[in-house]
């Protein structure tokens, strides 16, 4: 499956640009799943788990919420609008 | 309802009197201005949005507040985004309705689900240099009243 | 603090901008808009007001705010009397402060204060005359709240 | 003593004027006390006393206020400003 993944603010700086195109042997895997790999691939700002947000398909997401084919994943720190 | 993301300054008055034009139905409009504060030395910040996301997050915010209060007439939400000054207009939230309970509350739900589910980030410009703001737990707590 | 009755209309974006006009503390504007309502065939109203007592109440309820919420940077509220039509703004709460709590609280409060002890009396026209309108048992639950 | 009295809204519409100077032979007396003494002088509308509402001095006063000489008490209905 392919999925493409986005970072924005202080996560997008800390890893260097603002999103990977990502493909993976598998049919659907969680949010968490997701970022461990990435994380274990060498994005080491997506280790720490307590901070970071994660939305999928422009929708928050929990850490299980299931990820399929074609997916948008991003993540990124608690919101500080308004 | 009406929602925008952009660059550009309000006029909050104009947009109460929108939210009034040609309705005979409206006692109260109740409307919020958040600004940027000069708190800790800060001289300007800049806001990061997640195209897309972003609105439709405002759009499910809005449509949960008119759920909520039915007898809300009309409401018009504006984030800006991009480097805004100290003093500068950042976000307005308008709610127009028959009574005024509902438009304050509508108001300040509004506010309080922005803070903690729309995807806005913000960094600030101090002397010392450029900092991300740290998400607050108050704005937690005032969302979780809801 | 700066509080108005006046037969003039208002500009309601002109004083929030007034409220933070050299100001860099400020980060939240909240206020509020009070309109003729249309209901029940409802086409005018003339607002009777108490020369002395009127700027007086509305002067202590202000007052009564800023204690309460000391945080409060700076605050307007402005009542129209004489005659409007339906649609016309009847009265402007304005509250700057540091946070958006303490501004929303301050503004409901003072509208609901206003509501029950400043001395305004309003006089409805429709098809079938002139009616004074009731005192509302609804406003005086809702400035108990506090 | 001497008082002035004020009426507004629909009670000064009852009462046909939006005021009078008031003579008393007493050194002081409650709101309620004036207010029934002025309905038995033939202002009607100031028997309806549960609607009603007063100020003295301009500031809202309850029924057992003390009045004294040279004071301004007004009556009116409940407020419906705003």
């Amino acid at each position: 499956m392919k999925l493409h993944v986005k970072y924005f603010a202080s996560l997008r700086e800390s890893v260097g640009r603002a999103g990977d195109d990502v493909e993976l042997p598998c049919e659907r895997l969680s949010v968490a799943e997701l970022r461990e790999h990435l994380a274990a691939q060498g994005i080491e700002a997506l280790a720490e788990t307590g901070k970071l947000r994660a939305a999928v398909n422009q929708v928050m997401a929990e850490p299980e919420t299931s990820v399929g084919d074609g997916d948008e994943v991003a993540f990124f720190p608690p919101v500080t609008g308004g | 309802m009406s929602i925008s993301i952009q660059t550009a300054d309000f006029d909050a008055g104009r947009e109460c009197a929108d939210l009034l034009a040609g309705r005979h139905d409206v006692g109260a409009v109740a409307s919020f201005i958040g600004v940027v504060r000069g708190d800790g030395g800060v001289a300007a910040m800049t806001l990061e949005h997640y195209p897309g996301m972003t609105e439709k997050s405002l759009a499910a915010i809005a449509a949960e507040a008119r759920e909520r209060w039915p007898a809300v007439a009309a409401l018009r939400v504006i984030h800006r985004v991009g480097r805004l000054r100290v003093g500068d207009q950042i976000v307005f939230v308008g709610v127009a309705g028959g009574h005024r309970g509902e438009a304050f509350a509508a108001c300040e739900f509004i506010m309080d689900y922005l803070k903690t589910r729309a995807p806005f980030w913000k960094k600030e410009e101090t002397e010392a240099g450029v900092r991300w703001v740290e998400a607050r737990d108050s704005d937690d707590a005032a969302a979780a009243r809801w």
